[in-house]
């Protein structure tokens, strides 16, 4: 159990001694399409990491498999040695992981506030009292998920009806977490630079502060990892820098591990540590960006002189 | 690159350690100036307007053009705010589309029905109305979790069309399950509320227990809305899967608000049960579910006095087109109409009042397709030194 | 033979609900959004059906006569169902196209009650009934009987999906309707009039509902105000059932619920111990979309992801 | 503490009164029967009517929505029967509101009537308008004379005494259902019978009096909503199980396109109905269909020289007949019932009238009328004890009702 403020040393001391975040033998099918084709990927604690590789290459759906939007169809996920794949999404945030989104997702209609807020939400007091375990209706069936929850509904019941109860009391302590993550977002929203619109309506921001935005509200569940999606995509050489050194912040001062999808090079280049690049669902190279530079897999998987080498591209297709 | 590591995660504990404690944040030059404003904020928590609305909605029956007339409609309304609060955690809240509330209101008046009514074949238990409240609160939210279940992986429009098929399922189970709701015919004679001799039955009385009674709600409401689990609703009606990503529990959310609004949906059943002492499944129809979707849409989806002017316009004007002060108000224009005799509108009005019904909403939603009170305004606010 | 029978009935009543689903499918999936008022624009071509063959003779029609008697109130009554879409879509819909998602919903169930409650008021409240030119009587082998309209309605029903098919796949407005249903914003930079196409949508939907009208009145003679409300309902579970937005799921789910209701409810009578009379079809119907939903949840032939904001 | 500012403070201080108003509830006296289930003395009241004022009588009958066919007829037929009529030089007017024929309408109908300074009440028309309404009539001294309302429940409410103000013209359930059953088993020689019923109040309650008395096997039951028109399911079960009576318990509306499918279906069993088919328009819709079809009608007749002098004034005043509708002569009869009886109790004070209410409550219960079906006079309950036959029967012959003799 992996209750993140809770247990800081123990995941740190782990961490120091593992890997952030491993995948192996990663794999993704849709209806007969790869995805993921046995993806090995280790993500070192303290590291900025960029993933790499051509379009349709497999990188948001390592994301997505990643963050619990899809079972991984085999392979294994762990984050800091702990087995994630399996986990809902919001178990897998709790545990640490936290993402942007390619296309900005926002919650347009909520203020800037409310966003960060949410990302807050599981370091809000339910009422005046800690509950141990939770419900998992998780399964690979629907069906038979509801059935598997059944013993633990009493206890899912208890712990709603108690969230109503402190939602409408608001015991001290309930307000007290609050007013903690109210703080905490704000200098958050400091620390990415957008104070003075916290009551902005999130839809209302510039496409630069929206990328800000969500940058804030996915540091707001305390990750230890963070994935992002294109995080310079559209933006001016200007805005992009300034992204740039906000990633590098991210890691600095905060402490959280990135693994960032890009497809500017200088960005990639200039920022990341280690690259692991894909195509086609598999993974064709990893290593320093200098190692990278010079890969020769990796330049026709970009160019694409792929008559010439033959099998690299043609297999994992069938 | 292991130096590296280390400082970071050093840097990491330590930014746990200030977001734990807040303590770091003291040493901020605004901070200080944040709390004073905060403090001022919290004192306005409770402020005049609602305290005023308070005071002239109870004062309503003492007004001399209030007579029994209008405050048995402003009874009706008053169940259907209480309808509509409830509604509104579920649609307006949580973007859950449903159109099978009336189920929950059922649920709610005949769950006191069959427990107190003389006329109940099974299960009669002389329950007394205000011990039913939370009975009926429990297990209305059991059945709104129940309700729930089924439906959480359906999105919008396949949600509508599932709610709709709960309700109608719930009223044709009371019609045809003789033996526990005694089918079309009905329970009646249904206790009105009574504590300790006390009889719930004058109007004015059923009105100010009703004023409260929506205060109350709107109060818990207005405080789930502005707690994390209101937060959370929002998130999930504005992107499931971004709020999933970001903690949120979306299964444990979306049941919450079904349950909630479930709960406050059978309690309006329970006060409709008390207050007519007769209920029978045609007062349970589809047409309930519209009424309450139209109330939450026309006044603006999640706000409160939405709700309350939504059930004053669509419940309380039918009836009022059919008042004789209708046909007086509109024999005033006889002088400028020409050609018509507008004392004989009044009488025409009251046979078309549906037909008015139905034209007054598209006219509302092309007017203000918002809703009349738009857009809810945001619920957590930063007071800022800066002061914007 | 009761089951044949009973078969016949589920895909006459499915037939009705498919042409009345098509209407609704059409409109979702170019506008996202629910007719309610769809109902009662079957409703609206029932009524003109009726008064065209009133006006033509009514029940003095006999032999050959009727077939053009037919023709010609099915035509008008797709004329007066298109205009009543034209009018409601003009005043009740377009001015709400950027809105709320729900505003158009509310504007809808507003046009809905009120044309209810005009016809109502119209027919102090009355059924009309067709008059019954239609020959009665059946054809087939045995027990294996099926009614001369029951026919007539399938076979039409049947007809009238297959046009409405080549129609979408093969013409160009057809293809316009697509392409405006897939991506509106893409389908206007392509120089597709997307008003006039959103307007064709509407007009072929409400032809449908209208002839459905004079095939349901032709069958079943008695004709209503609130006769559209419940196979409104009916027919939107059935688009539901068959995946929204899909013309294809439409007609399956149109069938599907006919079927449902006659010959699902008298199979599971059939088990001992279960007894489902008639009162409990509605049950039947709905317990079964909540099921198809919850393992498909976007319907048979819906798309396979479900996100739609 | 400085968090715990007003709103916290509001938040407890809410969950503990609703805590004391639980232990106080707990606490308090749950013995004894609720007031509610208590018969309660009518709060009768003395009307005076104004110099130049008319006395007002009120109507509570649907008048809107697919039931203002049924309603609307109610409504004129009654205003028939004070037309032209004066008491003491004071003419009559009458106040028609829209009950909607539901729980909510029915109150909010007898709250606008109340109001409006009515000495008594035409309807109202449905069974669940009259039980929701009837506290408030009661309490208000207001008697309400009903043409149509046929719930065994109106006049027999649980858990309590009769409604003192409440009467009905029209006959219910309980004794239409036996005459039905006895029709089918003595008449029709039926051993087994097919229902079909309006899955409503009055289509289930008169099914269930007829299931009841019935002696021999109901081969099946199987019931219908409000509006339907689709009977072929039901029809192929009625082919299947070859039942030797069907009997209907519902309105014309939807007898119309079930009795059309079952005869056109080639099905000739014989079809037996009740008074909310015996309507002309039944005959007018279904034609040929309907012919032989037998039905009931709980009132004596509906003939003699009242009856034909109401069908004759409808029509004039109208220009419709009143047969087309049910319920018209029991509407005009109540209507007369309560014009009479305000005749033997209204008292000119100077120049006003007036009228003691619980006089006219007396003077109705106790009333013998002729009316336009026949002889009508109130047993203690408030039921309509005026006939000596109370069931008659019809069959459909040439396009016309025709007594059924035996």
């Amino acid at each position: 159990m992996a209750t993140s403020p809770a247990e800081p040393t123990l995941r740190d001391e782990a961490a120091t001694a593992m890997t952030r975040l491993r995948t192996r033998s990663l794999t993704m099918r849709f209806e007969g399409l790869v995805a993921l084709d046995a993806v090995d990927l280790e993500v070192r604690p303290g590291a900025i990491h960029g993933l790499i590789g051509p379009n349709g290459a497999g990188k948001t759906t390592l994301f997505n498999v990643v963050t619990g939007y899809h079972r991984p169809t085999s392979g294994t996920i762990e984050l800091d040695g702990r087995r994630i794949d399996g986990l809902l999404r919001h178990e897998i945030a709790e545990a640490g992981v936290s993402r942007t989104f390619q296309n900005i997702r926002l919650f347009g209609a909520m203020n800037v506030i409310e966003n960060v807020l949410v990302g807050r939400h599981s370091k809000i007091a339910v009422a005046g009292v800690e509950l141990a375990g939770r419900m998992r209706p998780h399964s690979d069936h629907r069906a038979l998920a509801a059935v598997r929850a059944l013993p633990s509904a009493p206890r899912a019941m208890l712990h709603g009806l108690l969230e109503v109860a402190g939602a409408i009391a608001q015991p001290p302590r309930v307000r007290q977490t609050e007013r903690a993550a109210i703080e905490h977002c704000a200098e958050l929203l400091q620390f990415v630079g957008l104070v003075g619109r916290e009551h902005e309506l999130a839809n209302n921001l510039s496409y630069g502060d929206q990328r800000r935005l969500e940058l804030a509200r996915a540091l707001a569940t305390d990750p230890a990892l963070l994935l992002l999606d294109e995080p310079t995509a559209g933006m001016n050489p200007a805005e992009s820098a300034s992204v740039v050194r906000l990633v590098r912040r991210i890691r600095d001062e905060l402490g959280v591990t990135v693994l960032l999808i890009e497809h500017a090079m200088s960005v990639v280049m200039g920022v990341c540590e280690r690259i692991t690049v894909l195509d086609y669902g598999r993974k064709i190279a990893e290593g320093t960006p200098a190692e990278i530079q010079g890969n020769a897999a990796v330049i026709e998987a970009y160019l694409g002189t792929s008559a010439a080498q033959g099998g690299g591209r043609a297999a994992p297709r069938a | 690159m292991r130096e590296l590591q280390e400082g970071a995660d050093r840097r990491l504990r330590a930014w746990r350690g200030r977001a734990a404690g807040g303590a770091a944040l003291a040493a901020q030059p605004w901070h200080a100036a944040r709390e004073r404003l905060r403090a001022a904020e919290e004192r306005t928590r409770l402020p005049i307007a609602n305290v005023l609305v308070l005071v002239v909605a109870l004062s309503l029956p003492f007004w001399p053009v209030i007579d029994s007339r209008w405050l048995r409609i402003l009874v009706l309304v008053g169940i259907f705010v209480v309808l509509g609060l409830g509604l509104n955690i579920v649609v307006g809240y949580a973007g859950l589309l449903d159109l099978g509330f009336v189920a929950f209101f059922a649920t709610g008046a005949y769950t006191y029905a069959i427990l107190s009514s003389p006329a109940s074949p099974a299960l009669q238990a002389d329950l007394n109305w205000w011990l039913a409240i939370p009975v009926v609160l429990a297990v209305g939210s059991v059945v709104g979790v129940l309700l729930g279940l089924p439906v959480l992986p359906l999105r919008g429009d396949y949600l509508a069309i599932v709610t709709l098929g709960f309700g109608e399922i719930v009223r044709i189970l009371l019609l045809n399950v003789v033996g526990l709701t005694n089918g079309a015919q009905g329970l009646f004679n249904i206790p009105r509320p009574e504590f300790a001799g006390w009889v719930l039955e004058a109007l004015d009385h059923w009105y100010w227990v009703l004023v409260l009674a929506s205060f109350i709600l709107a109060f818990a409401v207005g405080r789930m809305r502005a707690s994390r689990m209101g937060r959370a609703w929002e998130a999930i009606r504005e992107d499931e899967d971004v709020a999933a990503g970001m903690g949120v529990n979306t299964v444990k959310y979306k049941l919450l608000a079904f349950a909630m609004g479930a709960a406050i949906g059978a309690f309006g059943g329970l006060v409709f049960a008390g207050f007519f002492t007769f209920v029978n499944p045609s007062s349970f129809t589809l047409l309930v579910s519209i009424n309450v979707l139209s109330i939450v849409v026309i006044g603006g989806m999640g706000s409160t006095p939405g709700v309350v002017l939504g059930a004053l316009i669509l419940i309380g004007l039918p009836e009022v087109l059919q008042f004789d002060e209708t046909s007086r108000l509109l024999s005033l224009f006889n002088p400028i109409v020409p050609f018509a005799d507008t004392s004989l509108w009044g009488r025409q009005l009251a046979s078309a009042r549906f037909i008015v019904f139905g034209l007054m909403l598209v006219a509302v939603m092309a007017l203000r397709p918002q809703g009349i009170f738009a857009a809810a305004r945001p619920q957590v606010r930063l007071p800022r030194a800066s002061g914007r | 033979m009761f089951w044949f029978d009973q078969l016949i009935n589920g895909l006459t009543i499915g037939s009705v609900y498919a042409l009345i689903a098509l209407g609704y499918t059409l409109v979702y999936g170019i506008l996202q959004m629910i007719n309610f008022a769809h109902g009662e624009v079957f409703m609206l071509g029932a009524f003109a059906g009726y008064f065209v063959l009133l006006a033509v003779g009514g029940d003095d029609l006999g032999g050959a006569t009727i077939i053009p008697a037919i023709v010609l109130a099915m035509f008008v009554a797709a004329l007066a169902s298109s205009s009543a879409a034209v009018v409601i879509e003009r005043i009740a819909y377009r001015p709400l196209r950027n809105a709320p998602r729900l505003a158009p919903l509310i504007s809808a169930i507003g046009v809905s009650v009120a044309l209810q409650n005009i016809v109502l008021r119209m027919t102090g409240g009355r059924d009309r009934v067709y008059p019954r030119i239609f020959p009665g009587g059946s054809f087939g082998f045995g027990d294996f009987q099926v009614g001369y309209i029951q026919a007539f309605l399938i076979v039409a029903s049947v007809l009238m999906m297959a046009a409405l098919l080549v129609f979408i796949q093969r013409t160009r407005t057809g293809r316009a309707m697509r392409a405006v249903a897939e991506n509106r914003a893409t389908a206007s930079l392509m120089g597709i009039d997307v008003d006039r196409t959103i307007v064709t949508t509407f007009v072929v939907g409400a032809a449908l509902a209208g002839v459905a009208g004079v095939l349901q009145g032709l069958w079943i003679p008695n004709i209503r105000g609130t006769m559209g409300f419940l196979p409104g309902i009916k027919a939107f579970t059935a688009a539901v059932v068959g995946g929204i937005g899909s013309v294809p799921g439409a007609m399956v789910g149109g069938f599907f619920l006919g079927l449902t209701e006659t010959v699902g409810r008298e199979l599971l009578s059939a088990i001992p111990g279960v007894h489902l009379p008639n009162e409990w079809s509605d049950v039947i119907a709905f317990s079964l979309l909540v099921l198809v939903l919850v393992f498909r949840p976007t319907g048979i032939f819906g798309e396979r992801v479900s996100r739609r904001a | 503490m400085r968090a715990s500012s007003r709103g916290v403070r509001w938040g407890w201080l809410a969950a503990v009164a609703a805590l004391a108003t639980l232990v106080a509830v707990a606490c308090g006296d749950d013995g004894g029967g609720t007031p509610a289930a208590k018969s309660a003395q009518p709060g009768f009241k003395v009307v005076a009517v104004n110099k130049g004022q008319p006395i007002k009588i009120g109507i509570s009958s649907i008048l809107t929505g697919d039931l203002q066919a049924l309603g609307i007829p109610i409504a004129q037929a009654a205003e028939l029967a004070g037309k032209g009529v004066t008491v003491e030089g004071f003419s009559i007017a009458f106040e028609r509101k829209d009950d909607t024929c539901s729980p909510e309408g029915g109150t909010s109908a007898a709250q606008q009537l109340i109001n409006a300074g009515v000495v008594a009440v035409v309807g109202p028309v449905c069974s669940s308008s009259v039980i929701a309404s009837q506290p408030l009539y009661e309490k208000a001294g207001i008697t309400t004379v009903s043409p149509s309302s046929t719930a065994v429940a109106s006049t027999k409410p649980a858990g309590r005494g009769v409604y003192k103000t409440f009467f009905r013209v029209t006959y219910n359930d309980a004794i239409q259902g036996p005459a039905l059953a006895n029709f089918a088993q003595n008449q029709l020689k039926a051993k087994s019978a097919y229902v079909v019923f309006f899955n409503d109040a009055y289509g289930q309650g008169l099914k269930d009096e007829f299931q009841k008395a019935f002696k021999g096997t109901v081969a099946g039951s199987e019931g219908f909503e409000k509006g339907a028109t689709n009977f072929a399911s039901i029809v192929t079960n009625i082919q299947n199980k070859k039942p030797d009576v069907v009997f209907f318990s519902g309105f014309f509306a939807e007898a119309v396109p079930f009795i059309t499918q079952l005869r056109e279906k080639g099905i000739t069993t014989p079809f037996l109905s009740a008074d909310g088919v015996r309507d002309e328009q039944f005959i007018k819709l279904a034609g040929k269909h309907a012919e032989g079809a037998y039905l009931s009608l709980p009132s004596p007749k509906l003939a003699g020289s009242v009856y034909d002098k109401f069908k004759a004034d409808y029509k004039a005043a109208y220009q419709k007949e009143a047969d087309t509708s049910p319920f018209t002569a029991e509407s005009f009869d109540a209507s007369t019932v309560i014009i009479n009886a305000i005749k033997k109790v209204a008292q000119k004070d100077g120049d006003n009238l007036k009228i003691d209410l619980a006089k006219l409550q007396d003077a109705i219960a106790k009333s013998e009328t002729t009316g336009a079906i026949g002889k009508i006079k109130f047993d203690a309950k408030g039921d309509n004890a005026g006939g000596e036959t109370p069931v008659t029967f019809f069959v459909v012959k040439n396009g016309k009702f025709e007594a059924f003799k035996g």
